[in-house]
């Protein structure tokens, strides 16, 4: 881990300055730079609107909305198990992962609590998730940064990650898995072996992308000191998960939580880096994907036997009252706020989404930046586009 | 990190020549797919299958599909008594049971509610349609896919039996 | 970090008492003073908080200077019962007659609306449910933005989807939806058109035998 | 090729004809292999996939495939553009252009070339630069902010490579006496090393500095990643080709690759020694001495060196990220023009020393 000195950051804010003063004196008229929301960068359709100066951004503003599908309207006409499918569909690279926090309110309302199995195969699986959805988010760093070759051995090995997944729930993309008081079923036999085998691949894998691209000067020169979030600011925009670990913030939610899961039962390292810039937030996810291959394998070691359901009746009805769950997602804290009135479905769902927060600090983030370095920034920042507009 | 210092470029440089030698030592990661295909696992949600037998039509997949993308029609019909003498019975007839493939999620809700074992899934895929109205599966068509569907997995070592379902 | 409670087989005998909570809650209740207007603790689980709408700004302050300076999110409830229900109702009976009292949620409230927010002690999972009751008549609150600047889009999106305003706030122009778009998708008495547009396919039933008046057909 | 041509004692159409034909094919030929090997393959093999299968063995005839599919494509002019159309149109034939002068001086065997300047890497340096004119033009006429920005980065990059190519190709021409591109593969061909003539003598061995800058020159001047930029897909989606579609688009691509080929082609004549063989292992001594064969093997050796850089070329494209702008002009000035002057101050008094 490398410190960036005083003296670069120094360095950087003066070259800052410096181009300020020279913009000031060659006065021209800007330009602007509406980028998406069609665009490659943008991973879905966000849209930024860039006002320039020559190349450096002045002001910047992006419009999100273009992928809002009212999920908090949609759950409010269905049932508790209805919600599980449709809200695997907010952040859809790690979509099991956003199962958990909402069964877990559910449960929580209703004073039921999962098998210790099923918190430990949820555990797998929310973890498994957060590797299929980082280990695109590194690939597609490449690209973002133009190194085409990242994004296919991302691909690949994202591929034994949803492979495992599919195994287990049936779904790739969209598991719906998780049950009030536990899951649909048990693992598949063959499954331990088989994740022991994958995770070891993908330790091979974050090698190659360090290699590839962590280790690479133009990599580190692209994104060292760029994009720079201190942590007051961070903590004040409610930025979550490898964005504020990025900025010195210790905090994560699955060693500081007390919930129903089977993350206090492992060993495992929260990782930060105390820069802020876009190289720290980009490392953290490379080392948070080896952490969780490593959380992994241990609770495939001390998976317990036993029942994966709770006793709950046929027909759900959640009593009346309100619950705040929010788990470490692989974006960052997503939680959600369930409001039930004793009926069969929700009264009302408030979706906390970490990428929503995340990009809220993008206008403030992108001021004086050159364009290549919006890419940059937006891709170390790391939305997901139904992560944003839900 | 105090391994010696290689400059960052030419380990990468390394890591896409290795893969270059070994994907022509040992052939892609890749499928070439029309050709080669991948069996997906057993529980994978391809395509949902009716047993037409067994469906009372009691509605309730259609009342529990979020999406309401399930049509389904019956009328009640007399059949013969179960044993001799007995009173005939009254038995739900299934005129229509219909999927909209085009509006499906494939959450698996419905084949989870089926209190009588009528609906599967199948990890069938290659069904794809060039007209939308196509994905409309009648109950013919989704009495075909029952072919495909497999036996349920043997589940890891540690779970509790459970009845079939 | 993890407190010995959260092992999942053993109950804990005696009633839960949550000293950090209630230590958390009293400092929070001091400090704000009259501006509470209702409070809950659950042990193990949250606090919520109920203060005057002419406080909410002020509220914020006071929490971050206590140390609650992770903003959580912002948005609102309505508390009306949906006219619409679920989408669920056969076109062709009568219309299906819902009741409208509004049943409030923890730490009460008097009004349709309330925004709700919460914030969180960093490096703790120890977080605070603020609610403040939005007067129909005004149907605006204080704008946190000065205070927590993650809130400015929260306060955009609330104001976009329950037409709820935020005095102060700089900009509350529409996140989602076109600027000219009229009503407030996130009421309550907004219709899910996707559930109206469309019969409900679960509203037909098995067709009975003809001349046959019992409901309940015996299957098998 | 103009001096067998002339002992064939052809009609003067007869040998325009083929001056063109051979033009044709040493532009294309190398092109085209160069996509279908480094593109399709050698790229598809780093990424762990197989690339085009379907189309030929082994998908040997994707370009063909790729080509007819562009031809069929509309040749669309952006309604913005419209009002400088002609001028739109004009853009990629500027940058084919440039490639075709480029291969003039090439030279492929000992009797086999277009023309034999005197001052042929200069001429080579100069008519490099004129595809800048059809990059500007096209980023500016597309009338679309991303073009601008590419066509004016483009612009600045390739102005700012320019001078550290010039000025590394300077140190071979102070080795070698002279810019007649024929007579710097002599030099090379025909030298020793410390007296020893196993293998001529190279330039890369004793211009190493220079070749390497001229490389990453080239890479800057082809708009390669590292320092792709004007094109940057992931930014600009394209740059200044963006608003370009069938045939244009074409030609844009096979000026690409024929320019890669052709400035491997340049490097290897300036630091491999060209089509030739070291001498001393056939027992020549001048140009005149040369067996004729060579000039049928000469322009395979020279194919096969080229390929050689070319797959270098590619390889670094492949494998790394795109610095920014600004950086890659303090590159260019800081880093690169120093280090070639230096150079040049080495190899003359080194020249002179022995």
């Amino acid at each position: 881990m490398t410190m960036l000195g005083d003296r670069q950051q120094l360095a950087y804010i003066a070259a800052q300055a410096a181009d300020a003063r020279v913009n000031v004196e060659l006065e021209t008229e800007g330009m602007t730079l509406n980028i998406g929301p069609q665009h490659p960068a943008t991973h879905g359709t966000l849209r930024i609107i860039a006002r320039l100066d020559g190349e450096q951004v002045v002001w910047a503003e992006p419009s999100a909305g273009y992928m809002h599908r009212g999920y908090e309207k949609l759950t409010e006409v269905r049932t508790f198990p209805q919600v599980t499918a449709l809200v695997n569909r907010i952040d859809w690279l790690g979509s099991f992962a956003n199962e958990v926090p909402f069964i877990l309110a559910a449960e929580k309302l209703m004073g039921v609590e999962a098998p210790s199995r099923a918190q430990h195969i949820r555990t797998i699986l929310f973890e498994l998730s957060r590797i299929a959805n980082v280990s695109l988010f590194l690939g597609d760093l490449g690209v973002q940064l133009g190194a085409i070759t990242p994004v296919f051995f991302a691909f690949r090995d994202r591929e034994y990650v949803l492979n495992l997944i599919e195994a287990a729930t049936g779904g790739r993309f969209h598991p719906n898995f998780d049950r009030i008081g536990g899951l649909k079923d048990d693992l598949p036999a063959g499954f331990i072996d088989e994740t022991r085998v994958v995770m070891k691949k993908l330790r091979t894998f974050c090698d190659q992308i360090e290699d590839l691209l962590f280790g690479n000067e133009i990599f580190q020169a692209r994104t060292r000191g760029i994009g720079v979030i201190p942590k007051d600011v961070a903590l004040s925009y409610g930025l979550s998960g490898a964005n504020l670990r990025a900025s010195g913030v210790d905090w994560d939610l699955r060693r500081d939580q007390d919930i129903p899961m089977a993350w206090n039962k492992t060993e495992f390292k929260v990782i930060t880096h105390p820069d802020g810039d876009s190289f720290a937030r980009c490392w953290v996810r490379l080392q948070e994907v080896r952490e969780s291959t490593k959380i992994v394998d241990q609770l495939l070691d001390t998976i317990p036997a036993g029942p994966v359901m709770a006793k709950v009746p046929k027909i759900i009805k959640v009593p009346e009252g309100e619950a705040w769950v929010s788990t470490e997602n692989p974006l960052g804290e997503m939680g959600y706020y369930v409001v039930s009135q004793g009926d069969q479905g929700p009264f009302r769902v408030k979706i906390r989404s970490a990428s929503f927060n995340n990009i809220s600090i993008v206008p403030w983030l992108l001021k004086g930046v050159y364009v290549p370095d919006i890419i940059t920034i937006l891709a170390s920042l790391y939305f997901i586009l139904g992560d944003i507009d839900r | 990190m105090a391994k010696p210092k290689v400059p960052g470029m030419f380990k990468g440089l390394g890591v896409t020549f290795a893969t270059l030698l070994a994907t022509a030592k040992n052939g892609a990661d890749t499928v070439q797919y029309p050709h080669e295909k991948e069996t997906p696992p057993i529980r994978a949600r391809g395509v949902i299958a009716l047993h037409e037998g067994n469906c009372t039509s009691c509605m309730l997949c259609v009342r529990s599909c979020p999406d309401w993308c399930i049509y389904i029609e019956g009328h009640k019909e007399l059949a013969p008594p179960r044993r001799a003498g007995g009173a005939a019975r009254k038995v739900n007839k299934l005129d229509r049971f219909d999927i909209d493939y085009a509006l499906c999620m494939y959450c698996g809700i419905c084949v989870e509610v089926c209190p009588f074992d009528a609906l599967f899934w199948s990890p069938e895929y290659e069904y794809s349609e060039t007209r939308i109205a196509d994905l409309l599966h009648d109950k013919s068509k989704l009495g075909e896919w029952m072919q495909t569907v497999p036996e349920a997995p043997e589940l890891e070592a540690g779970a509790e039996k459970k009845g079939k379902k | 970090m993890v407190s010995p409670l959260s092992s999942t087989t053993d109950t804990p005998t005696e009633a839960p008492r949550d000293t950090v909570r209630e230590e958390a809650l009293a400092r929070v209740l001091e400090a704000l003073g009259a501006n509470v207007v209702d409070s809950l603790l659950k042990p193990n689980d949250d606090i919520w908080i109920r203060v005057t709408a002419e406080s909410w700004r002020a509220t914020g302050e006071t929490l971050k200077s206590l140390g609650f300076t992770y903003f959580g999110f912002l948005s609102v409830i309505d508390w009306l019962p949906s006219p619409f229900g679920k989408g669920e109702d056969d076109p062709t009976a009568p219309p299906v007659e819902r009741s409208t009292t509004i049943k409030q949620g923890y730490a009460g409230g008097e009004t349709r609306f309330q925004v709700f927010a919460r914030l969180v002690q960093p490096f703790t999972t120890l977080g605070i449910n603020i609610k403040v009751d939005v007067d129909d008549a005004v149907m605006a609150v204080d704008s946190w933005s000065s205070v927590f600047a993650g809130a400015n889009w929260h306060e955009r999106e609330a104001h976009e989807m329950f037409g709820i305003g935020f005095n102060g706030h700089p900009d509350l122009r529409n996140m989602y939806l076109p600027s000219d778009f009229e009503g407030h998708p996130m009421r309550k008495d907004f219709p899910l058109l996707a559930r109206i547009v469309k019969p409900w396919p679960g509203i037909v039933d098995v067709e009975p035998l003809p001349g046959d008046d019992s409901e309940e057909g015996e299957a098998s | 090729m103009n001096a067998v041509l002339l002992s064939a004692d052809l009609p003067y159409w007869a040998i325009s004809l083929l001056r063109v034909l051979g033009g044709l094919v040493a532009v294309l030929l190398p092109a085209g292999t160069v996509v279908y090997l480094f593109l399709f393959k050698m790229l598809s093999f780093m990424q762990s996939r197989l690339g085009p299968m379907e189309a030929g063995p082994y998908g040997s005839m994707q370009l063909f495939a790729e080509v007819g599919k562009w031809l069929q494509k509309e040749d669309i002019v952006p309604a913005s553009a419209q009002p400088e159309a002609r001028i739109f149109k004009m853009a990629p034939l500027i940058v084919l252009a440039s490639t075709f002068l480029l291969v003039v001086v090439v030279p492929f065997g000992p009797d086999a070339w277009f023309t034999n300047f005197e001052t042929g890497i200069f001429y080579a340096l100069a008519v490099s630069s004129v595809s800048v004119l059809g990059i500007l033009i096209a980023g500016w006429s597309s009338a679309n902010k991303y073009s601008l920005l590419g066509g004016l980065r483009a612009a600045g990059q390739l102005v700012a490579y320019e001078l550290p190519m010039v000025l590394a190709v300077i140190g071979v021409v102070i080795q070698a006496g002279t810019m007649n591109l024929q007579e710097i593969v002599v030099a090379q061909n025909a030298g020793s090393m410390f007296g020893w003539d196993g293998l001529g003598n190279p330039y890369v061995l004793t211009q190493f500095v220079a070749f390497l800058i001229f490389m990453i020159s080239v890479q800057a001047e082809l708009s390669q990643t590292p320092f792709d930029m004007p094109i940057a897909e992931s930014e600009l989606v394209s740059g200044y080709m963006t608003e370009y579609s069938g045939f244009r688009f074409l030609i844009f691509f096979i000026g690409e690759f024929a320019t890669a080929g052709v400035f491997a082609m340049i490097a290897s004549v300036l630091f491999l020694g060209g089509w030739g063989v070291p001498f001393s292992w056939f027992g020549w001594t001048t140009i005149d001495s040369i067996d004729n064969w060579m000039n049928v093997a000469g322009p395979l050796i020279l194919f096969a060196k080229m390929m050689a850089l070319v797959f270098f070329i590619m390889w670094i494209r492949f494998s790394s990220p795109r610095l920014r702008e600004d950086q890659l002009q303090r590159f260019a000035w800081k880093v690169l023009i120093p280090i070639s002057l230096v150079n040049i101050m080495l190899t003359a008094v080194l020249k002179v020393a022995f």
